[in-house]
């Protein structure tokens, strides 16, 4: 693409308004922009970014043919409606919440303070050379139909909704019929005023919907054998039970193969494996043969009376059952003991609770089961065990604070959700690495694995959608629940996290829209969420590739395969554009038309260095655009200052920082570096997956480039910095800048 | 055993919550108890009672008819409606512990001698009679329920109250002799009676 | 201006030479000064209090009570029935919302009534006199004949339970009611603000029957006012009056304390405030002497 | 001229909080044309002014950076702010919205140079503080605001105040004139996301939330805990300014409660929970906190939280809903109730008491579109039933009490239901 493009044509602006023009020589920054910058044509405006600024620079563009600018002015983060020029190249320099707005205020600061426009000045015009207009990933993909895996009430609703978009899809459930275990219950918990009677659940009439749809195509007793390809050309092969394989092409993935329950045999104390003693699925059971008369057992004895044991084989902190709470058991027992009133006022149904969980409007429907006369006792089941004909439940009851016992005809344990989600990456990862290593049974275990998963993906990083906690495949963040570690693939339902139909219901239709969205994105070439829109893409000079395989294996989203000869083969549509890969090349091949070694590398070098006896130290800060950065630029907005001899570049990751940077930067005597990433570790906050933490793994290992250099390590700092972190963040700054000044000037000063 | 409760014994077998339902004033409210506590804290006399009403309604709900109907614990009621008030599921607490003091007291299970039920017996006689309350008979009879010695002792102890509202005539010893009393005392006789009857016939006490 | 008129059930311990026969004078005064015409209903009963439960169980209760309110619709039709007693317009006021809500009680009590040769249909309302003071009159009508202003008194409003729970005045709080602060200031009196016994129950219903269990509760009610630096308590509720005030001098004995804290009406302060004497005020019926109220009387 | 841009084709989301931002962005990012209208001079709603998020700790405006960088990059979305919806008429695929804009009195000119706020001397109660803390009467939302503009309060227009703001704006951003406009838009589809308000605690009459300084609510006590809040992040109380290290939680205040909410807000006992470590945080051993309960209501994955917090021994749990509080002498909050799980009293006092308030919606107290549904509590119903014949969708909180992640969850799913209608509509015009 490099060579198809037109004459590059530089253009500065510097800004003087905000009060730019009081505290800085705007003349010596323009002349600096023209001299050192090298900018074809340069600008000043005291209001650049009012009407008639914006004009001025769209005629720039219009009549000089500007097509690369550099606005030297706000913070990126500013002021993004008016400096919006969708066809150039633009770099921001941060002369306002960057420069006058943490600088100490008095004449004593006009040089620093001078001194660090001047370099931001020189930054952004060395970086402008160096970027060129994204114009997005050429190798377009067409397809915009989805495959959704499992046909129960999520796999359902996530057809039936992308279907009524316009969109078409193809469904593939396992079993002969559609429903899943929706389609196995009698009724199901309201969902809608007065919330007080268990409902029907729609589901034989959805699953006839789905199948007459025009365009929805049901696949039953199907699994998926094979998926290959990427968000807008995924290649999927389907395999029957016949053992027949169809291959289908799909745009986007919605995986809804929802959950298995925890067996009660593991719950002998409970009575599991007694007769008269079942899960709720087995009650289920029971109600559709009673159907809607009196319930009777599988002996065919009428219930007279029914315990329910809540959290049965959940919320568990031995270690030996599940330890989470799968939130719907409550209002599914209440629902059951319905069952059995409804049917007939004069049956004992007792449920005993530890906390009863019916969340929002579900209240009232625990208020209609009180009013039917089921009777809720807090207590802790201690065992059942069998009596005569029927069943003895001993529990203690929390109340009276004493053991109590209660004769039942028949027991339901309500026992959780287990997501059906596949293999476990993490392990398949380890496996692989044993079995690349030689290991017989690291390659048996891998085989057997294999049998289990559900996508069968060819991704380098393993067949399925990486787990989280407990074996639910969700996402890691609050604010984006579809935001999964598999572009163009979105978990729905149970599999992600344990819920109940309404939940799932909701769930399905969003993945759905997820999905049409990742579909849409990649037939453009634009990249999907977090950074949504984004047309850069990572290009890579194979010739100059040493098969390290680094980025193959360290891409968070599994972008990246290999081909035979074990050279990177990009997926464009599944990367997310976060340049891990970028950062972690050896040889610096990879890199996005914006975004690259030289981008970065030229703002380094970029700056003015002062020699070993001007006191005057220069630290380079690359902080993560999402979180430390925001942070810098508010302590800017709060106007809380810190030290002048900083030097701030943000980077779209701490993943994305190639080492090479460092070196330079400590080459060209720059005094330290600090590296600003966000929270790492379990909870961590990197929508990357672990940028933070491999920036701080490929530090550890500069260590000893340094001492080679002479310098000490702690020239190379990380830090944590939350996005609230305003005040934090400058002192982190100042104490960082003291230490250095401590330390004295770095040896390499003058020799850069 | 009371013949009354050995019926109610009978009817009921164990479902106590149904017995409660269908024969104590607002019985049919006791299962919307949700174990809360609010009423629990906010009785007066709550450091004097062993079962707080959530605590009587767990009870019921649990069948133990008998720790329930000998408790005290409804006596203690001063009837200041703290807990009506307050209640997240708005059972007529309240009532339902008169209710049960009630019932408890009508089976003969309630305890005995416990003063505020003795009190209750003496005040009813004393408003039965004249269809109004006489303040000076319903005190003396309270006192000397222990006897006519204890009620004497009784006397003493409260005659420097008793000569203070007579002084300020807020108590009137010629009220031993007739005092205020309704005129259509014979209706009001003849229409409790009647009321009692068609209550115990509701209730299943007689058919 | 024309007297509003009313059906007027005083209960029992409003009778001549009952426990707060101190009460009936200071009523005449205000309801005459407001224009508030009090028609006693004929042949009234007790309410039975809430203390009937024990014997008297449920419908028991409801039929003496609509006893009370047939005579007003046989008798005083169009009025409402008004009562000074918290006891007896809440017995009163449950009763008539009851049968009116459940129609079955509402023919057993009429089955029981005939009895007594009466018949309800339920069209009274039953209210308490502070409603009808505050909703009928209201505050500014009700400042209006005072004369003299009770300045320098600070005083405790103690609201106690039955007026104020569980149906309580329009638009108060159960937890934290204004109007009897509002009253005490509408006199010209001080209140005592942030009197935290306010709504507390002083176990009058035990009085008898737990002496030291209501004693700790009226122990805990006047110390409290104490504190507040009240020179008096002032309350709507008869058996509140009696209890609190009586048996002061019975905890000083038993528990070496020197409780003389005055426990008066709101309508005694009125009368005062409207000029009355000490007679009309009812003030020699009160058993610890309210002397600043004697003081400004003079 | 707004009317001009929008056609049968776009879609209208009502609210910007998260619920309302997610839904505008995941139809805009669909392709789709968007009006985002909200009723406070800035988006990002109550997450906005919250500190933490559980169960992950992290911090709400860390997600709001990202929508608004979304928000920023896409040039599909209008957003309207200090605008309210007066009416809709039409039907599924051709409505027509009556707007209301308020005037902000500063223009799209604005640098946030902060020149404005300098200059003027009133100050007010500053609503993003829940008037916990005051601001000048010309200011910026807070640091995360957008747009990023200030805005002047009503109250100094006319005033010398208003004109020493307007001098002392080198950028004619300052408009004194502006008026209240009202403008009609047509949309094809709506998205109505218009979240919660915290339940009146003053309600709460045993409480006393309205005569103890020292009785606050859940919400408030997020901002105590934010380093930009009113005490710089320090938890001290109200009354005297001590260190609240003794504090206790109240859940259902409101909450599960037929004199005032009767729904459960689900979120609240995982919030409380959540606040048990910004105590810790703060005090380290030295925290104590209380937790008064009926029933622990977190589902799902959050049970390892509550496992996490019930192991921490500064935190204690008590199942019984807290009668009434008084204050002592010292303006200490004393707690009064029974301990229902075998029956103990309790006169309990602490430094501070936090009142986990119940969610209640907004949709109380502002004019809806007509047929709109909604349940007992006011909350909107059928976001979750498949494509109904109705145009206009509930989301997020707007449709049932909802922590951060199902909101979003919901709104996501509202946006796929609101491009059905304008896809609908499109076919039917031969649009696509």
């Amino acid at each position: 693409m490099a060579d198809v493009k037109i004459e590059m044509k530089t253009a500065a602006y510097v800004c003087s308004g905000c009060g730019l023009g009081d505290k800085l020589d705007v003349g010596q920054l323009a002349r600096i922009a023209q001299k050192e910058g090298k900018m074809a044509l340069v600008r000043q405006h005291d209001f650049l970014c009012n009407s008639e600024g914006v004009q001025m620079i769209r005629d720039d563009i219009e009549n000089e043919a500007v097509t690369h600018i550099c606005i030297a002015a706000c913070s990126r983060r500013a002021k993004t409606e008016a400096f919006n020029f969708p066809s150039v190249a633009m770099t921001r320099a941060n002369l306002r919440e960057g420069v006058i707005w943490v600088v100490a205020e008095g004449a004593a600061h006009d040089e620093v303070r001078q001194e660090m426009a001047d370099d931001y000045v020189r930054m952004g015009c060395a970086e402008l050379k160096k970027s060129r207009m994204p114009e997005g990933n050429p190798n377009h993909t067409q397809l915009k139909n989805l495959l959704v895996v499992g046909g129960g009430i999520s796999g359902l609703t996530a057809a039936f909704e992308a279907a009524e978009t316009g969109y078409e899809v193809i469904l593939v459930e396992k079993q002969a019929q559609l429903g899943g275990w929706a389609g196995k219950l009698w009724k199901r918990a309201p969902y809608k005023t007065p919330y007080a009677e268990p409902q029907e659940t729609g589901v034989a009439a959805l699953a006839a919907r789905v199948s007459a749809h025009p365009l929805i195509t049901v696949h039953l007793n199907s699994t998926i054998a094979e998926t290959a390809g990427a968000p807008g050309r995924f290649a999927v092969k389907l395999a029957q039970e016949s053992g027949s394989i169809t291959e289908v092409a799909v745009g986007a993935i919605v995986q809804a193969t929802g959950f298995t329950t925890y067996d009660i045999a593991k719950l002998p104390e409970l009575g599991g494996g007694l007769a008269h003693v079942v899960d709720q699925a087995g009650l289920e059971a029971l109600a559709m043969a009673a159907n809607g008369g009196v319930m009777k057992r599988a002996d065919g004895r009428e219930v007279k009376s029914v315990v329910f044991l809540q959290c049965a084989g959940q919320r568990d902190d031995s270690g030996q059952h599940l330890p989470y709470c799968s939130g719907h058991c409550c209002a599914t027992s209440i629902k059951q003991a319905m069952y059995f009133k409804d049917a007939n006022p004069d049956v004992n149904a007792v449920v005993v609770y530890d906390d009863l969980r019916v969340p929002g409007m579900g209240e009232d429907f625990y208020r209609s089961a009180q009013h039917k006369g089921v009777i809720f006792a807090k207590g802790k089941a201690s065992s059942v065990t069998t009596e005569s004909n029927g069943l003895k439940v001993n529990y203690k009851d929390l109340i009276l604070d004493s053991g109590a016992t209660i004769q039942a005809d028949l027991v339901v344990l309500a026992t959780g959700q287990v997501p059906s989600s596949g293999v476990d990456v993490i392990l398949w990862d380890k496996l692989t690495k044993e079995a690349d290593g030689g290991s017989i049974e690291a390659k048996q275990q891998k085989s057997e694995l294999k049998s289990i998963s559900i996508l069968n993906l060819t991704y380098r990083q393993g067949p399925d959608v990486p787990k989280l906690k407990y074996g639910f495949a969700d996402s890691h963040f609050i604010c984006f629940p579809y935001e999964t570690q598999r572009t163009g693939i979105y978990t729905a339902g149970p599999v992600r996290r344990p819920m109940d139909i309404m939940q799932a219901t909701e769930d399905a239709t969003g993945a759905a829209l997820k999905a049409i969205q990742a579909a849409e994105n990649a037939s453009l070439g634009r990249a999907a969420h977090p950074r949504a829109g984004d047309l850069s893409y990572p290009i890579v000079r194979l010739e100059g590739c040493t098969q390290c395989k680094r980025c193959t294996v360290e891409c968070p989203f599994g972008a990246i395969d290999e081909d035979e000869r074990r050279f990177p083969v990009f997926n464009e549509q599944r990367c997310r554009r976060c340049g891990t890969c970028m950062g972690a090349c050896p040889v610096r091949v990879i890199s996005f038309e914006n975004y690259s070694v030289d981008t970065v590398g030229n703002q380094i070098k970029a700056i003015e260095i002062p020699d070993e006896f001007s006191e005057k130290p220069r630290v380079l800060i690359l902080a993560c655009e999402n979180d430390a950065y925001p942070a810098l630029d508010m302590a800017g907005l709060s106007r809380i200052v810190y030290s002048a001899f900083v030097r701030i570049i943000p980077v779209r990751c701490l993943g994305s920082v190639n080492t090479i940077w460092i070196t330079d930067a400590l080459n060209s005597g720059y005094d330290g570096v600090m590296m600003m990433g966000c929270k790492k570790g379990d909870e961590y906050q990197c929508h990357f997956v672990k940028g933070s933490e491999l920036a701080g793994y490929r530090m550890s290992k500069i260590g000893d480039t340094l001492t080679g250099m002479g310098l000490e390590p702690e020239r190379v700092s990380s830090f944590e910095v939350a996005i609230t972190d305003n005040a934090k963040v400058a002192g982190f700054i100042n104490d960082y800048v003291a230490q250095l000044v401590e330390m004295g000037p770095s040896p390499m000063k003058g020799f850069g | 055993m009371s013949e009354l409760n050995q019926k109610a014994v009978a009817k009921y077998e164990n479902n106590f919550l149904r017995e409660v339902e269908e024969r104590v004033e607002d019985g049919e409210w006791v299962k919307m108890c949700m174990q809360c506590g609010v009423c629990a804290g906010s009785c007066p006399l709550g450091n004097a009672w062993e079962h707080s009403p959530q605590k009587l309604f767990r009870m019921i709900m649990a069948g133990k008819r008998e720790e329930v109907l000998t408790s005290d614990a409804m006596w203690m009621c001063t009837s200041c409606y703290s807990c009506i008030v307050r209640c997240p599921r708005k059972l007529p607490i309240t009532h339902i512990m008169h209710g049960l003091a009630h019932y408890s007291h009508r089976l003969e299970l309630a305890p005995k001698g416990q003063p505020t039920r003795e009190l209750a017996r003496i005040f009813w006689q004393n408003l039965v009679k004249t269809g109004r309350v006489n303040e000076l008979k319903f005190s003396l009879a309270v006192y000397f329920k222990d006897g006519f010695v204890q009620g004497i002792k009784n006397l003493l102890s409260m005659q420097g109250i008793a000569l203070g509202l007579v002084k300020a005539r807020r108590l009137n010893p010629m009220e031993i002799i007739g005092g205020h009393k309704c005129r259509d005392i014979g209706g009001i006789q003849k229409m409790l009676a009647k009321a009692r009857e068609i209550e115990d016939r509701r209730q299943g006490f007689t058919s | 201006m024309a007297k509003k008129n009313y059906a007027f059930y005083p209960g029992c311990s409003s009778q001549k030479g009952a426990s707060a026969s101190n009460f009936v004078p200071s009523i005449g005064v205000m309801c005459d000064k407001l224009d508030i015409q009090l028609n006693e209903i004929p042949d009234w009963n007790c309410c039975s209090a809430s203390i009937g439960y024990g014997e008297g169980g449920q419908l028991s209760r409801l039929v003496l009570n609509a006893r009370n309110l047939a005579l007003v619709e046989q008798n005083l039709p169009g009025q409402d029935l008004v009562s000074g007693c918290p006891a007896c317009w809440l017995s009163t006021r449950e009763t008539a919302e009851k049968l009116n809500e459940v129609d079955s009680l509402m023919a057993d009590t009429n089955e029981a009534l005939k009895e007594a040769g009466l018949h309800l249909s339920g069209t009274v309302k039953a209210r308490h006199l502070i409603e009808v003071l505050i909703e009928d009159v209201g505050f500014e009508a009700m400042k209006e004949p005072v004369v003299k202003p009770l300045e320098g008194l600070k005083i405790a409003g103690y609201v106690g339970c039955q007026t104020n729970r569980p149906f309580g005045i329009a638009g108060e709080s159960f937890e934290n009611p204004q109007y009897l602060d509002k009253m005490i200031e509408m006199v010209g009196a001080e209140a005592a603000t942030g009197y935290e016994q306010k709504v507390t129950c002083c176990g009058g219903a035990l009085a008898f029957s737990e002496p030291e269990k209501s004693q700790k509760q009226i122990r805990d009610i006047v110390e409290s006012a104490y504190d507040h630096g009240a020179d008096m308590i002032v309350t709507p509720c008869q058996l509140c009056q009696a209890n609190v005030e009586i048996y002061q001098s019975e905890i000083n004995k038993k528990q070496g304390t020197k409780l003389a804290m005055p426990v008066v009406y709101y309508s005694q302060l009125m009368t005062v405030a409207y000029g009355g004497n000490s007679k009309q005020a009812g003030l020699d019926g009160n058993i610890l002497r309210p002397q600043k109220l004697f003081d400004i009387i003079k | 001229m707004t009317a001009s841009i929008a056609t049968s084709q776009t879609i209208l989301v009502v609210g910007g909080g998260i619920g309302g931002m997610t839904a505008a962005l995941e139809a805009a990012e669909c392709g789709k044309q968007v009006i985002l209208v909200e009723r406070n001079a800035t988006l990002g709603g109550r997450t906005a002014l919250l500190y933490r998020y559980f169960p992950k700790m992290c911090h709400p405006t860390c997600g709001m950076e990202i929508n608004l960088r979304r928000l920023k990059g896409n040039r599909n979305v209008r957003v309207m702010t200090m605008t309210e919806v007066l009416e809709v008429s039409g039907v599924r695929g051709d409505y027509t919205v009556k707007l209301k804009l308020s005037p902000r009195y500063v223009n799209a000119n604005c640098t946030a140079c902060g020149e404005c706020a300098k200059a003027v001397e009133t100050e007010i109660d500053n609503p993003y503080e829940y008037n916990l803390a005051k601001t000048r009467a010309a200011y910026l939302p807070h640091n995360m605001a957008y747009p990023m503009h200030y805005v002047l309060d009503p109250s100094i227009i006319g005033t010398a105040d208003a004109e020493k703001a307007r001098a002392a704006c080198k950028y004619d951003a300052i408009e004194l004139d502006m008026q209240e406009e009202i403008v009609e838009i047509k949309a094809g589809a709506i998205v109505w996301a218009t979240g919660w308000k915290p339940y009146d605690a003053a309600k709460i009459q045993p409480y006393g939330y309205d005569r103890f300084a020292n009785v606050i609510t859940s919400v408030e006590f997020e901002r105590f805990a934010n380093p930009h809040g009113p005490t710089g992040g320090k938890l001290l109380r109200p009354s005297d300014g001590k260190e609240a290290k003794n504090i206790a939680f109240i859940q259902c205040a409101g909450s599960r409660d037929e004199n005032h909410l009767r729904h459960c807000s689900r979120i609240c006992c995982m919030a409380s929970l959540k606040q048990t470590h910004y105590v810790r945080e703060a005090y380290g051993d030295d925290a104590k906190s209380t937790i008064y309960y009926i029933d622990i209501r977190v589902i799902d994955r959050l049970e390892d939280f509550y496992l996490k917090v019930q192991q921490d021994p500064t935190v204690s749990f008590i199942k019984s809903k807290v009668a009434k509080i008084v204050e002592d002498k010292a303006g200490n909050p004393v707690l009064h109730g029974v301990d229902t799980e075998g029956y103990h009293r309790y006169a309990t006092t602490h430094d501070l008491v936090v009142l986990a308030v119940g969610m209640e919606p907004e949709t109380r107290g502002i004019k809806l579109p007509d047929d709109m549904l909604l349940d007992s509590s006011g909350f909107i119903e059928g976001s979750n039933l498949p494509a109904g014949v109705e145009g206009i969708y509930g989301a997020g909180a707007a449709t049932s009490p909802l922590d951060v992640n199902r909101s979003v969850q919901s709104a996501t799913a509202a946006a796929l239901r609101a491009i059905q209608v304008v896809h609908k509509t499109s076919t039917v015009e031969g649009v696509r």
